[in-house]
């Protein structure tokens, strides 16, 4: 671990990641129940990665996700009961009931979403850090993705046109070591993601995605790289997911005891082991945490339970853009 | 008026688009240096620098990926995917994001994207290169696309294209760009949702888009020598599909033949069809006919090219069966 | 209490079967921890608890397949009061079947002057001899279709005299269009012959004798018994003339013309006539005709005659010449039965005669065998038994 | 018919069965002893369905050499009389 850190930033640390883990874990249960249906991908045992990497995005820097990305909406900002109620399809969600688990969307924290097909992203991010540089803004598109996508074209077509054209796009990777049900040696000749940014001569290095301050430190370097290179930049978080890809899968590709194995480094218990160790964490601070977090969950909860279901009336509406609404992005 | 051919008009509008809005950018293959595979931005890259013309790797779905992104990000991308043909390697971009993101989000996002492409057969480029895939493209809600056939529309689309909010596809059918035709000095932009009359009628109405429209304008002359008054429609806009204008002539001659330069199964003539089936069943005399191309890979020889394409004499053979 | 209930494991999982408990009744189970294990048809799943407490009792057994929702097992959840803690599990959304957003497409208004009218109806009227323009249309944007053609064809049902009298003439106007069209159209060439009845007659006599009021035949059943059986001996007579060309109908269906009373005629079909014994045939000739005049005939009744037999015996001709009903291809006219000096054996004496004549489609068959035809019918009048 | 019916009535049965066959008659307009076939034109079809239609009203028995005593309005009523009678 890196040397101890301020208390406070250590509190908040922790309590972003408790707050993903009980988000994901009502969302399990909520998902046994019926209430959240269709695919849901839990971040669980990813929580290190969301909550080290986004704060050191600005207000005014971009995220692209993919469809594991409840996690990285939390932190980026959105309120916890927008995101309920697109997970149960309601009108009061954040993208109005209409993408649900993979396509959370908000416009006011530049976050252009859950994009749910693998790779699919990473070209759309590389436009958006092409409109920044044309427009000489000094901002950063971060683009998350999946060790799955590194096998897509569309991987190696982006870090090739963010380098050729230097484009300000943070390319981050959470290896997870499976593509849904496939390893990662089972489906790259070369398993080591980092290395694969070489091709293209982005700077690339790779990181421990249990450890959240690892995580933390790594990103904000590799922020302030691109901020003044103004050129793209690497990580590879290597991270794990406890639970299954989606609800449910029986995880045949995975045993249990590399589950248990991965489970002793659980990025919220190491951090906290690694708190109280330092002194910085007093004994009921976690459970004032825990009751919050449950306060905050049972609230979102009510919200999405009472928000109404989109009129079918409204079935076609924004297909198109409205004539009189402003031409470009809207965020602009 | 002056004289000018398609691609001048189409390089015109280009060149217009680039000095009105600074946001506006040109990115595609060999668009640059190359001055674009069928001459439309020779010389922009001197004139507007390698911000503005940007050639781009080989990479359809990142490029046009990344005009996705552009406009998101508020800039006016126009990307030139050098031939439809080509642009089957992007239509994730364009079906998953393009034309779905607004919906999907619930209205947060508007994605102002104009894509070009070449499409069509007629000039010996054997099966790879031939495709018409302008229906595939009309199938999907939430783009808009265009099929210029005259000098005029070749000229203006692009204008009326570029102040759309929603992302407008364009294609430019490639036998096209040496026909020559007339062009205000000022180019004033065009309606981009209602087909055009391009010859009036009462017998049978030929109803086209693109380059199948100057077959169908030949075929009503030889008709016409027959005695038979053909009219002629120019969609223009395949979607949003203008069904008024073609009922209404459907119904004035009670006898339609549409020509679609694509296969004929699940084509863009076979959704004309059915529209005027369900908007104008009682008008009819006879069954609509469909002229499109044989199903066939569009093979290299010029003679059997020829034979698997619409001809003007295998639509005036339609519209006689037509008669009985 | 706390319910475990049977999870939805899946988007397309609607039922599941219980594999094993990995609890006993008593045991502590925490929050996340594995209860049970569960079989979908894709896998067995472990599935976690969402309570920590006490299991209480195990409500579902190993190899229990039960729908999703169900109760499986009560769990004490501590420091927690009972009733706080009841899992309200969602009853299925009612899937609101969404309505068609898309606008119908209802056909615009008819242009004035021109008529709307299916393909299909414009078919069948004109084969009904059907005149659609006087037809009020049930169809969109009120279309005539196959039904109100199907309505109209129907004879006149019984309506107040004014309205016969239109009725009249419309149909008079139909039989016109059609009678102008055969012989426009169709190349007539006409046979008659004369033959002898006596055995039929006298076989009639018997058989009536044997038969109570309610079964008595007609002579002219026997004679379209016997159309119906030469028939088969001269199949190119029993065909419709459809697109050019004359089609065998595989059936044989005998159109009898029935006149009506105030005015026209009609000749519903016995459907496969040859194929019906004398009394069936009888029983069906007094329906159609009685129907006919009461007009009650059903429409279908009428579309698919192969071959018209019209006999004006009654009426005291002697022989007919009728013009065929298109796209039929003959018709077949019986005349009154008259006493006749026949010889017989060298010998001249009295039988009953009735002239048989034949109008037939010269495009489709030519006077040979024409012949042939009405020389199977006298063969065959000679055994009524046979009939 | 269980109870015997006087001429009248029975007159008017024959003619409501008349109408049945030819229900465009003007049943005042029948005479009583011109056949049915010459004021009617009534042909044998119609002749048989009108005898079974009296067979089954009035539940006698009738062989083709009776028909021509059914073939009047007055033969009608006299014959059924008589019937009515044995």
């Amino acid at each position: 671990m890196t040397p101890p850190i301020d208390r406070g930033h250590g509190l908040e640390l922790l309590r972003q990641m408790l707050r993903i883990r009980r988000f994901e874990e009502k969302c399990a249960e909520l998902y046994s129940l019926g209430k959240i249906r269709g695919f849901l991908h839990l971040y669980i045992g990813e929580e290190a990665v969301a909550v080290g990497a986004m704060p050191c995005l600005t207000s005014e820097d971009a995220i692209v996700g993919t469809y594991r990305e409840h996690g990285h909406a939390l932190i980026r900002g959105t309120p916890m009961g927008p995101l309920m109620a697109e997970l149960y399809g309601k009108a009061n969600g954040c993208a109005r009931g209409r993408g649900g688990s993979m396509h959370f969307f908000d416009a006011a924290r530049r976050f252009y979403g859950g994009l749910a097909i693998v790779g699919g992203g990473l070209p759309v991010a590389v436009g958006l850090a092409l409109a920044d540089k044309m427009q000489k803004r000094p901002r950063v598109t971060a683009c998350f993705f999946g060790d799955g996508a590194v096998a897509e074209g569309e991987f190696h077509e982006s870090l090739n046109l963010a380098a050729l054209w230097k484009l300000p796009v943070l390319f981050l990777c959470e290896n997870n070591l499976y593509a849904m049900g496939t390893a990662l040696a089972r489906h790259q000749s070369q398993p080591d993601i980092a290395k694969k940014a070489d091709a293209y001569a982005i700077p690339a290095e790779a990181v421990d995605g249990m450890d959240v301050l690892a995580v933390e430190s790594a990103t904000q370097q590799a922020m302030n790289f691109v901020r003044h290179d103004g050129g793209p930049y690497l990580i590879e978080y290597r991270t794990y997911r406890f639970r299954a890809h989606s609800m449910y899968d029986a995880e045949l590709y995975r045993t249990k005891d590399e589950v248990a194995q991965w489970k002793q480094r659980d990025p919220i218990a190491s951090f906290e082991r690694y708190l109280r160790g330092n002194g910085l964490l007093h004994t009921d601070e976690v459970e004032k945490m825990e009751t919050a977090i449950t306060a905050e969950i049972e609230e979102a909860v009510a919200f999405a339970e009472a928000g109404g279901w989109e009129s079918i009336e409204d079935l076609a509406r924004d297909v198109y853009t409205p004539r009189q609404a402003e031409a470009s992005g809207k965020v602009e | 008026m002056i004289k000018m051919t398609y691609r001048e008009a189409v390089r015109a509008g280009l060149r217009e688009a680039l000095q009105n809005n600074p946001h506006v950018f040109l990115m595609g293959e060999d668009v640059g240096k190359y001055g674009g595979t069928y001459a439309c931005s020779k010389g922009f890259l001197e004139e507007f620098g390698s911000e503005r013309i940007r050639d781009t790797p080989l990479s359809e779905s990142t490029f046009v990926g990344a005009g996705i992104g552009a406009a998101l990000g508020g800039m006016k991308p126009i990307v030139e995917v050098m031939t439809v043909n080509f642009s089957l390697l992007a239509l994730d971009q364009i079906v998953n994001n393009a034309a779905t993101i607004r919906h999907m989000s619930g209205g947060q996002f508007s994605i102002p994207l104009v894509v070009r492409m070449a499409t069509g057969a007629g000039r010996q480029v054997a099966a790879q290169h031939s495709h018409s895939l302008e229906g595939w493209y009309a199938h999907i809600p939430g783009i808009k696309v265009l099929t210029p056939a005259t000098v005029i529309d070749a000229r203006s689309m692009l204008l009326s294209a570029l102040k759309e909010p929603d992302p407008v596809f364009i294609f430019e059918h490639a036998y096209l760009y040496p026909m020559e035709g007339e062009v205000d000095e000022g180019a004033l932009p065009v309606d981009i949702s209602r087909a055009a009359v391009r010859r009036q009628g009462k017998d049978v109405s030929l109803i086209t888009f693109g380059g199948s429209l100057w077959k169908a304008l030949q075929a009503a002359e030889t008709l016409a020598g027959e005695g038979i008054d053909a009219e002629v429609i120019d969609l223009r806009v395949l979607r949003p599909l203008d069904q008024a204008t073609v009922l209404a002539s459907v119904k004035k001659t009670h006898r339609a033949v549409i020509i679609d330069e694509a296969w004929r199964t699940g084509s863009f003539a076979a959704e004309i069809s059915a529209q005027i089936m369900e908007g104008a069943f009682y008008d009819l005399d006879g069954p609509v006919a469909r002229v499109c191309s044989a199903e066939v890979p569009i093979p290299y020889p010029k003679h059997l090219e020829d034979a698997a394409l619409p001809q003007p004499e295998t639509i005036v053979t339609a519209v006689r069966n037509l008669k009985g | 209490m706390a319910e475990f209930v049977m999870p939805t494991l899946g988007s397309d999982m609607t039922e599941g079967t219980l594999v094993e408990w990995k609890k006993k009744v008593g045991d502590q189970v925490t929050k996340g921890e594995i209860i049970a294990e569960v079989d979908t048809e894709k896998s067995a799943i472990e599935v976690e608890s969402f309570y920590t407490g006490i299991i209480q009792q195990l409500i579902a057994k190993p190899g229990d397949t039960v729908l999703v929702g169900t109760v499986m097992a009560i769990i004490s959840e501590e420091g927690k009061s009972a009733e706080q803690v009841e899992a309200k599990v969602a009853k299925p959304v009612k899937e609101s079947t969404p309505s068609p957003v898309g606008e119908p497409i209802v056909p615009p208004p008819p242009e004035p002057g021109r008529l709307r009218i299916s393909p299909a109806a414009k078919q069948l009227a004109s084969e009904l001899r059907v005149d659609p323009s006087s037809l009020k249309g049930t169809g969109p944007g009120g279309a005539i279709t196959l039904d109100d053609v199907r309505a109209a064809a129907a004879v006149p049902t019984k309506e107040p005299p004014t309205v016969t009298i239109d009725r009249q003439a419309r149909m008079r106007e139909i039989i016109a269009a059609a009678m102008a069209r055969s012989k426009r159209e169709i190349p007539h060439y006409y046979l008659s012959t004369a033959i002898d009845m006596g055995k039929a007659m006298a076989w009639l006599k018997d058989e009536n004798l044997k038969r109570s009021v309610t079964d008595r035949l007609l002579y002219g059943v026997l004679l379209i018994k016997a159309v119906a059986l030469a028939l088969r001996q001269v199949p190119e007579l029993n065909a419709l003339w459809k697109g050019g060309a004359a089609v065998q109908s595989p059936d044989v269906h005998v159109g009898v013309a029935v006149s009506l009373r105030q005015g026209g005629l009609v000749a519903p079909a016995i459907h496969h006539t040859d194929k019906q014994s004398l009394g069936e045939l009888m029983t069906r000739f007094q329906d159609v005709v009685k129907r006919a005049r009461a007009g009650t005939l059903r429409s279908s009744e009428f579309s698919d005659p192969t071959i018209t037999v019209t006999s004006l015996g009654e009426q005291g001709v002697e022989t007919v010449f009728g013009v065929i009903y298109p796209p039929q291809v003959a018709l077949v006219g019986f005349g009154k039965v008259v006493e006749r000096p026949w010889v017989v054996g060298g010998e001249v004496v009295s039988r009953p005669v009735v002239m048989a004549s034949l109008s037939a489609d010269h495009r489709v068959t030519d006077g040979h065998r024409g012949a042939v035809f009405l020389s199977a019918i006298d063969r065959l009048l000679q055994e009524p038994a046979q009939l | 018919m269980n109870r015997s019916l006087t001429p009248d009535e029975i007159r008017q049965t024959v003619l409501r069965l008349l109408s049945e066959i030819a229900p465009e008659v003007d049943l005042s307009l029948v005479k009583a002893d011109v056949s049915f076939r010459d004021q009617l034109d009534i042909d044998s079809m119609d002749f048989l369905n009108f005898v079974v239609s009296i067979h089954k009203t009035f539940g006698v028995e009738i062989r083709e050499a009776d028909y021509p005593k059914y073939s009047t309005l007055k033969g009608c009523v006299e014959e059924l009389s008589a019937n009515r009678a044995r």
